[in-house]
């Protein structure tokens, strides 16, 4: 398998390369990538799936680097990850077939050369089994995937292309600070060396919770998530739903094989559970509830992968949790919840991209105020966003609603006989998970209703037409995968458990009595399926009664909404703002977390730049920006929650004015008198004789 | 076997859903001193509509069509899965607490994007109030199955019901509370008085219905009064479940359905007769009374963990 | 004759000698001075070489003669030429004459605690002289530092340069002459490049002023 | 094939080209001569240069003129570095000094002087690097700094002239303590060897430095540190560098930022390990290590703060120098290799970037980065050469910088200095937001109306494109003879150590050591 996965890494390499060179004509170039992208994406697939069923191939070559050689592992997790990345990547590259005619004059030979690159390192990040190859190739997947977020250079992606390079290194350091702890305690660069080593307790702490935080930061946890709407959003469609549904999860994959598999010689501690729940259960909380006061659609969506990494975590936490505690099957129930996750969210995330690229690609915009009524234009696009939207609302039949409920088996099985305060964490995950599910049901009928329902708010969203055949197909292809991980689980589920159990080296747990699924802990059973089936008897029974009542008695339509007498116009639709505004008022407090976290940050640059002010350029306050006219929309927008954009990361900027603020001071120490700089020399001089004298 | 009394208690419901209406809605003339329309007005009504012809809205699409088959059809499974009649449940897979909450978050989805999709801002904020009230009661009511399934040792309804049936459900005083809290939670979710009247159209929070005529109104009313009649029978399942039959035997059967209707007729009048004697709650202080029931609820979590 | 004492005595000239080039006020003056502060150097090497025995310091003190009380006095006489009068050549320094004799004589009593803190065998019977030249180093250090005029800072790094031959006779008087020759020849290339570039600054810049220097900034 | 005369023939070429351009006069001979006896030495240089390292990594120690001049592994190392930057800067100085002679900046005299003074700069750092007498290599330190003075003032503008003032009169003043520091060694040396003649020999004073005083060694190094630091560029006394590199021109910033920082640090290195054997390594690793970091911590939020190009470029070598001091101070195998491929690493990347910043500065004739932006739509080979070279700059993977910072953090994790690591990776993220803005800000965006669109002229770019080359080949795969080299250089920067000659590959049981004193103490839990 592991040949085939080669095989397909170089074929988009060279892809890449072609459509780089041939960039010029533009068509060829686009297919060029393409084509290439899906053939390499179709091979890796293939393997990856093979792998989940065979035993770890683990392959090493004398590298080129003389301390430590080339060495790459695939083993079921491995695979599961490529598998999911290499599915998104074909549905990617083939909306892309018709999304990029736009990306012409940007230059489609570097979209082409980059994504196929940044395909190609992440598949090798999961891949690499060996500290200094799997740091180069995290560093190279930040970096391409940064090429392709600023590819348009407008201001706001620059911004948000910034901010997502500093935070990816910022994780890549912490993660690279706790590969080389493990390395000095074992000798050598190779994992295989860390996974038989049994490492100290406080090493192994300190390894665990550096690589959680270092991968945190990649896959958007709460301390670490004002990246990913700047970011994400910003990329072409195609791209952030490879980013949003692929990327983010290397940070997922980087933390189980962290934990699992480099430090599992030694077992875990019972900490490291409790600190994943937590982060998960308040990153998804405070994800969904940002993501309500959000008007951009992609940024929306950016906010939910926030949200549904949180869920992701809370899996894998009672997993750590269960490892720990020396209780497999809690462990392989976790894990599997985890997991599962982990691909739902790959399918209904990139499907929920695509649908908004498809928005983007018919209105031009991506602003909820100024679409709606778009389902009767983009009939495909719509049925398959609403699929997309129900499935991340874990409504029953789909697959959102088996990997929660498998989670949440996980959390009550866990307090189940967990220790007093163990059972107060897991109640408050439960309690965060159910927030969340609710909040998304409200968030998703915004998204989904505003955009595609009622009438047409503006001409954009009037002339709006069905997307190309290619993007419809994607669509397609990912909404039935969404269908199929939800009905079929009975069949997904046992080998995402087989792969939990290679992960904990037990026994894989039986999940599965024909076709429902069955959580022995906690004694309960469902079946998606049969669902199904039921729901469908039922609703049509009462569709046809309904109907039949309408065959007799006729069905008239007025063009007219009814508006209590009064004539209907276009401006008493609801707007985002609208919902937004409701959620405030309950979710106050939670919005007042970040708009306190922001305004500390301002104030704390303000208080240092005062500091570090020299007396005599005292800046002088800068002239309040006179307020344009706002015109009813914009008003209306401005009474719910501000759009994200206009209180971008002001944490993140204040940083970056307190660092120019200390290059300023520092500065001063140049003025330009090189006489003073002798006296520094000499200063230098005596300070380290004194030295001498103290070390004497 | 128990699909037939699945289906039969299904069956059951539909039919008596309307009858409780009626009788709530008699209850509250009496209070006011009037006679009040009789127990079978909304039979009458929901009969007159299904025959009226339907006025379609000019912008709405295919999911107004859907809404209310899926309003319907979700309640009438999840009155099917309940352990009602048996103490088991009749359709295990349809008793898994989870299922049940997120099965209730599928008509709530579409009631709200009908509402949206009916282009007038009246229904839309009636749809967008009722997603939030969801939202609301949601911790609270996760939170107290959260203390039944580990006292209970199982997330699936049926064995809560078992083992709250025996009293062998362990942390006895965390299960009472979690009663308490569990009642007003239902309250609320069954839209009386102090949070919404659910009867009458014209308030905002069943501003939806607003959308619609005909049979489709029809068949949106008759979910509403199952909705809370389904509500109602989840809290007298869990917390009330004595007296239903253990073993699938014909008269036990019999005796289960009787107490059972005695049982919700109670609840019915006891909601009724709170619904009467107090006044609206304006809809921002909603949340002051929300975070109250979860108060409770976490008591009795304090109590569980505690382990009294 | 030719004892250790001599060279103490010829080592206190040295400090004397310094002090008054740092002082002088116009250009030709300082030359002059620096030139006659060369002689009491040759005179020290001499010494030196008689006392230690070591032929290399008499062929050191007759090239210093060559280069420091003759070359490198013409070469800056020559410069003053070249730049003419009126470009502030002559510019006060910025601290007045007691100021600055008061630092030079701090500087000469540190050195002679540094020095006697240090036991070295070679240098034992020339510790003062030694400290001399660390102090005469300093001298030429605060001769630049103090200095507003660059064409007295050359004088500065001239004097540092002194102080530097001065301990390298001490410490190293058997070191091979080829290495004391190298020290030599770069000391007066760097004085050419000095001069040099003071006569650009002068051609091109119109100004001698350390003060006027200080437009690169941060 | 004699050694001994190659280093000589080595040395040869640039002085004899340089007094060649000096003789010739400067009005009537046109530039091609000039530039023709320039580029021959240029290749001298290089093709000895390198039989000269190839030779000296086979192990066998190069002596010339009778111990005066010595190339051991460690001195290879840098001479390699010389013997590529300087034909590459010297080739790019060719459409350079052009384009100036067109822009009218340069006039004939200007031009003979830049090359004759390159020349010469080239033979002082080669002096530098292979001089075994002590007191020489301070000589041939001031000698760059003399030789330079004129190639920062070659443009008659008053900024220039200041800027080559301040250079030689700071650098004169510092290097002048090095002098002290010298002559330290050297008495404490001639006082316990038997013949004082050999005392000045650096391999001569190798073998029984354990036996001189100690104290008197301490203030050696730190004199010499302090005095050779000057010219490396450590913190407090780098005050020279971004004025000399913002007024010079670019192929020789190229020059001073890429090969003579690392000539200094090898002086300084010398002097380590001199110290260390002496001394143990204990005070000298505190000594860099304290430089080091504040070198790395100030320089980061200049950087940040920079806004003309070149002083940026000057502040990030003071920075990535200070870097070098930390690998020094982190010391063991690991820290010693960090540092090594870190000089290598940087020079390759700062000629680069230098190289390139003239090419941009032959397009928008400024160097303020505020009035710069889109490179890349203004001059596209210019333009992607620039945003590689920044990423280079800012350490990420493909690039040769991000294998020695990998190294550096390794070593400081494994000696568990964890106070200078954060420091240092504090101010590393720093230094990758300004290069990463400077790369959003001036690579990417519109270009200023003002600017004439078209690349420079191909031979300004072949020499950045044989840099960027070297930097990506050295990110990807350590070629096997330079590491081999690495590790023979680090051997002699650890012979200071007693232990057991190290055997061949270094890497392995570099880590491996790491390992077995990490052991016992688990075992004793």
């Amino acid at each position: 398998m592991l040949e085939l996965i080669l095989l397909s890494l170089g074929f988009s390499c060279v892809a890449g390369v072609l459509s780089l060179v041939t960039s010029k004509a533009h068509a060829a170039s686009k297919t060029i990538a393409c084509v290439g992208g899906m053939g390499a994406a179709a091979l890796s697939f293939i393997g990856g799936l093979g792998a989940l069923f065979q035993a770890a191939t683990y392959v090493s070559w004398a590298g080129p680097m003389p301390f430590t050689n080339f060495t790459l592992l695939l083993n079921p997790l491995a695979g599961l990850l490529i598998a999911v990345i290499a599915a998104l990547a074909f549905v990617a590259w083939l909306y892309g077939l018709s999304y990029f005619d736009e990306y012409y004059e940007t230059g489609i030979g570097v979209i082409g050369f980059f994504m196929n690159l940044f395909i190609a390192s992440m598949n090798l990040v999961i891949l690499a089994d060996n500290a200094f190859w799997f740091l180069v190739f995290f560093e190279l997947m930040s970096l391409t995937s940064y090429v392709l977020v600023i590819i348009d250079q407008t201001e706001k992606s620059l911004k948000g292309g910034f901010l997502y390079l500093i935070m990816a290194h910022i994780g890549f350091l912490m993660i690279a600070l706790s590969f080389f702890a493990m390395a000095s305690a074992t000798g050598s660069l190779e994992f295989e060396a860390f996974r038989t080593h049994a490492f100290a307790p406080g090493i192994a702490t300190l390894a665990f919770v550096l690589a959680f935080f270092g991968f945190g930061a990649k896959a958007g946890m709460v301390p670490f998530h004002s990246w990913l709407p700047q970011a994400h959003p910003a990329a072409p469609s195609n791209v952030s739903a490879l980013m949003s549904g692929g990327m983010i999860k290397i940070g997922i994959f980087g933390i189980c094989k962290v934990c699992f598999d480099l430090l599992g010689a030694a077992g875990g501690e019972i900490g490291w559970g409790v600190l994943v729940i937590i982060i998960g259960a308040v990153s998804s909380v405070l994800g969904v509830v940002y993501a309500l006061g959000e008007h951009d659609l992609k940024s929306l969506l950016a906010y939910h992968s926030v949200e549904n990494i949180g869920i992701i975590l809370l899996g894998v936490g009672v997993g750590i949790y269960g490892w720990a505690a020396g209780l497999p099957w809690l462990a392989a129930i976790g894990l599997l919840a985890g997991l599962y996750h982990l691909v739902n969210h790959a399918m209904f995330k990139g499907l929920l991209f695509l649908g908004a690229g498809s928005v983007l690609h018919a209105t031009g915009t991506r602003n909820m105020e100024v679409l709606g009524g778009l389902a009767k234009a983009m009939p495909v696009t719509a049925v398959c966003f609403l699929i997309g939207s129900l499935a991340i609302s874990a409504i029953p039949p789909l697959n959102g609603f088996v990997s929660e409920w498998f989670t949440y088996q996980g959390l009550i099985g866990a307090a189940m006989d967990g220790d007093i305060f163990m059972r107060i964490v897991f109640a408050f995950a439960v309690v965060a998970l159910a927030i969340t599910g609710a909040l998304a049901v409200t968030c998703f009928v915004k998204a989904f209703g505003v955009t595609f329902l009622a009438r047409p708010r503006s001409e954009a969203a009037e002339r709006a037409h069905e997307v190309p055949a290619p993007m419809k197909a994607a669509m397609v292809i990912l909404t039935v995968a969404c269908i199929a991980l939800g009905l079929g689980a009975a069949w997904v589920a046992p080998v995402v458990s087989s792969i939990a159990g290679s992960m904990l080296a037990t026994a894989a747990l039986p999940v599965v009595e024909g076709v429902t699924l069955v959580s022995l802990d906690t004694v309960s059973v469902v079946s998606p399926l049969i669902m199904a089936v039921l729901m469908a008897v039922v609703i049509a029974l009462c569709a046809l009664a309904r109907n039949a009542a309408n065959q007799k008695a006729g069905v008239k339509s007025d063009p007219d909404t009814w508006a209590c007498g009064y004539q209907a116009d276009l401006s008493m639709e609801t707007l985002a703002s609208t919902v937004g505004a409701n959620v405030k008022t309950f979710m106050g407090p939670l919005y007042a977390i970040r708009s306190g976290v922001n305004r500390a940050g301002e104030a704390l640059s303000r208080l240092l730049g005062r500091a570090l002010e020299p007396e005599g350029e005292k800046a002088p306050a800068a002239p309040a920006k006179p307020d344009a006219p706002i015109s009813r929309y914009d008003r209306d927008r401005t009474v719910g929650i501000a759009p994200a954009e206009q209180h971008a990361p002001a944490l993140s900027n204040s940083v970056l004015s307190v660092v120019s603020d200390l290059g300023a001071w520092f500065g001063r120490m140049e003025g330009g008198d090189f006489r003073t700089y002798i006296v520094y020399i000499v200063g230098a001089l005596v300070f380290f004789l004194a030295l001498i004298i103290l070390v004497r | 076997m128990t699909i037939i009394i699945a289906i039969l208690q299904a069956i059951l419901l539909v039919a008596i859903a309307p009858l409780l209406s009626g009788i709530t809605r008699k209850i509250r003339a009496k209070m006011h001193a009037r006679t009040g329309t009789s127990i079978f007005q909304d039979y009458y009504d929901l009969a007159k509509l299904w025959k009226r012809c339907e006025v379609k809205e000019g912008g709405s699409s295919i999911v107004s069509r859907l809404a209310p088959p899926i309003f319907l059809g979700s309640f009438i499974l999840l009155a099917a899965g309940l352990p009602l009649v048996m103490q088991a449940c009749p359709v295990p897979i349809l008793g898994d607490i989870i299922t049940v909450l997120y099965l209730m978050a599928l008509p709530r989805f579409m009631f709200a994007l009908a509402a949206i999709d009916s282009a007038g801002s009246y229904t839309a904020i009636g749809g967008v109030r009722e997603l939030l009230v969801g939202v609301l009661v949601e911790p609270s009511l996760i939170l107290v199955l959260f203390v039944m399934a580990v006292a209970a040792g199982s997330t699936n309804v049926g064995v809560m019901a078992l083992s709250v049936a025996n009293l062998s459900a362990y942390p006895f005083v965390a299960v009472v509370v979690a009663g308490v809290a569990c009642a007003m939670a239902c309250y609320i979710e069954m839209g009386k008085l102090p949070f919404d009247l659910a009867e009458a159209e014209q308030e905002i929070q069943e501003g939806p219905l607003a959308a619609y005529s005909g049979p489709s109104l029809a068949m949106m009313k008759l979910g509403v009064s199952l909705k809370q009649l389904v509500v109602a029978s989840l809290f007298v399942a869990i917390f009330v479940p004595f007296g239903a039959a253990a073993t699938a035997a014909p008269l036990e059967l019999l005796i289960g359905l009787a107490v059972y209707l005695g049982k919700v007729l109670v609840v019915f009048l006891i909601a009724s007769v709170i619904e009467n004697a107090v006044m609206r709650v304006r809809y921002k202080f909603l949340g002051r009374y929300t975070w109250f029931v979860v108060g409770i609820a976490s008591l009795s979590l304090v109590f569980l963990v505690i382990g009294i | 004759m030719f004892s250790y004492p001599l060279v103490n005595v010829l080592g206190a000239c040295l400090i004397i000698t310094s002090m008054m080039v740092v002082l002088a006020r116009t250009g030709r003056a300082s030359a002059i001075l620096y030139s006659l502060q060369s002689l009491v150097l040759v005179g020290v090497l001499a010494s030196l070489g008689a006392v230690t025995g070591s032929t290399e310091l008499f062929t050191w003190s007759a090239t210093a003669f060559a280069t420091k009380v003759v070359l490198v006095p013409a070469i800056l006489l020559f410069t003053l030429k070249k730049i003419g009068d009126d470009a502030q050549a002559d510019l006060p320094p910025k601290l007045n004459p007691m100021k600055s004799v008061a630092l030079v004589a701090v500087e000469v009593f540190v050195c002679f605690v540094a020095v006697s803190g240090i036991d070295l065998p070679t240098a034992a019977a020339v510790k003062p002289t030694l400290a001399v030249s660390l102090a005469h180093f300093f001298i030429g250090l605060t001769c630049i530092v103090i200095q507003r005029s660059i064409f007295k800072q050359i004088f500065g790094y001239c004097l540092m340069e002194n102080g530097s031959h001065v301990t390298l006779a001490l410490l190293a008087p058997q070191a091979p002459e080829l290495v004391e020759i190298g020290v030599a020849t770069d000391a007066i290339f760097a004085v050419i490049i000095l001069a040099v570039l003071v006569w650009r600054m002068a051609h091109y810049a119109h100004t001698l002023d350390a003060d006027d220097l200080c437009e690169l900034k941060g | 094939m004699d050694y001994s005369l190659l280093l000589l023939i080595l040395m040869g070429c640039p002085v004899a080209a340089a007094l060649l351009i000096a003789v010739l006069p400067a009005k009537s001979t046109p530039r091609g001569v000039f530039e023709a006896i320039h580029v021959l030495s240029l290749a001298g240089v290089a093709a000895s240069g390198l039989t000269l390292v190839v030779s000296a990594f086979m192990g066998n120690d190069i002596f010339a003129l009778g111990e005066w001049f010595h190339l051991d592994g460690l001195g290879a190392l840098f001479l390699g570095l010389i013997a590529v930057i300087a034909p590459c800067t010297g080739i790019y100085s060719l459409p350079y000094v052009a384009h100036d002679v067109a822009d009218g900046k340069l006039g004939p005299s200007q031009v003979k002087q830049y090359y004759a003074f390159f020349s010469l700069f080239v033979f002082s750092m080669v002096l530098a690097v292979t001089s075994n007498n002590i007191i020489m290599m301070w000589v041939s330190v001031e000698a760059t700094t003399l030789s330079t003075v004129f190639l920062v003032g070659v443009y008659r503008t008053k900024l220039a002239l200041e800027a080559a003032w301040k250079y030689v009169i700071v650098c004169t003043a510092g290097v002048a303590f090095g002098l002290f520091g010298t002559l330290l060694v050297y008495a404490n040396a001639a006082d316990i060897m038997a013949d004082p003649h050999q005392a000045v020999f650096w391999t001569a004073i190798l073998p029984n430095a354990p036996f001189m005083d100690h104290s008197l060694m301490m203030i050696a190094f730190v004199f010499a540190a302090i005095g050779f630091g000057t010219k490396a560029g450590l913190f407090p006394m780098h005050t020279w560098l971004p004025d000399a590199h913002s007024e010079a021109p670019s192929p020789v910033s190229a020059l001073l930022s890429g090969v003579l920082l690392k000539c200094a640090i090898l002086i300084v290195l010398r002097f380590f390990i001199l110290a260390a054997a002496n001394v143990g390594d204990e005070f000298p690793q505190t000594v860099m290590m304290i430089l080091g970091v504040l070198s790395v911590c100030y320089a980061a939020f200049e950087v940040y703060k920079q806004n003309d190009l070149k002083r940026k470029l000057a502040y990030s070598s003071c920075e990535n120098v200070g870097l070098i001091a930390v690998c020094f101070g982190i010391g063991g195998p690991l820290g010693i290799i960090a540092g090594l491929v870190h000089c290598v690493a940087h020079g390759l990347t700062k000629a680069l970037m230098f190289c390139l910043s003239g090419n941009v500065m032959m397009k928008y004739h400024t160097r303020d980065l505020s009035k710069i932006s889109g490179i890349i739509s203004v001059a596209p080979v210019t333009g992607v050469l620039f945003a590689a070279g920044c990423l280079a700059l800012a350490g990420f993977p493909p690039f040769a910088m991000f294998v020695s910072e990998m190294f550096m953090i390794l070593a400081g994790v494994a000696a568990e200095v964890w106070w200078a690591v954060a420091l240092v990776l504090v101010a590393l993220v720093v230094v990758i937001m300004a290069l990463v803005r400077m790369i959003t800000g001036s690579a990417l965006g519109r270009a200023p109306e003002g600017v004439t669109r078209g690349d420079v002229p191909v031979l300004a770019l072949v020499p950045e494109a044989v840099l960027l080359a070297l930097v990506v080949l050295l990110g990807v795969a350590l070629p096997g003879p330079l590491a081999g080299s690495i590790e023979e250089a680090s051997a002699i920067v650890l012979s200071y150590e007693d232990e057991n000659p190290v055997n061949d590959s270094l890497f392995e049981d570099a880590l491996a050591t790491l390992a077995v004193d990490e052991a016992p103490e688990e075992v004793f839990e």
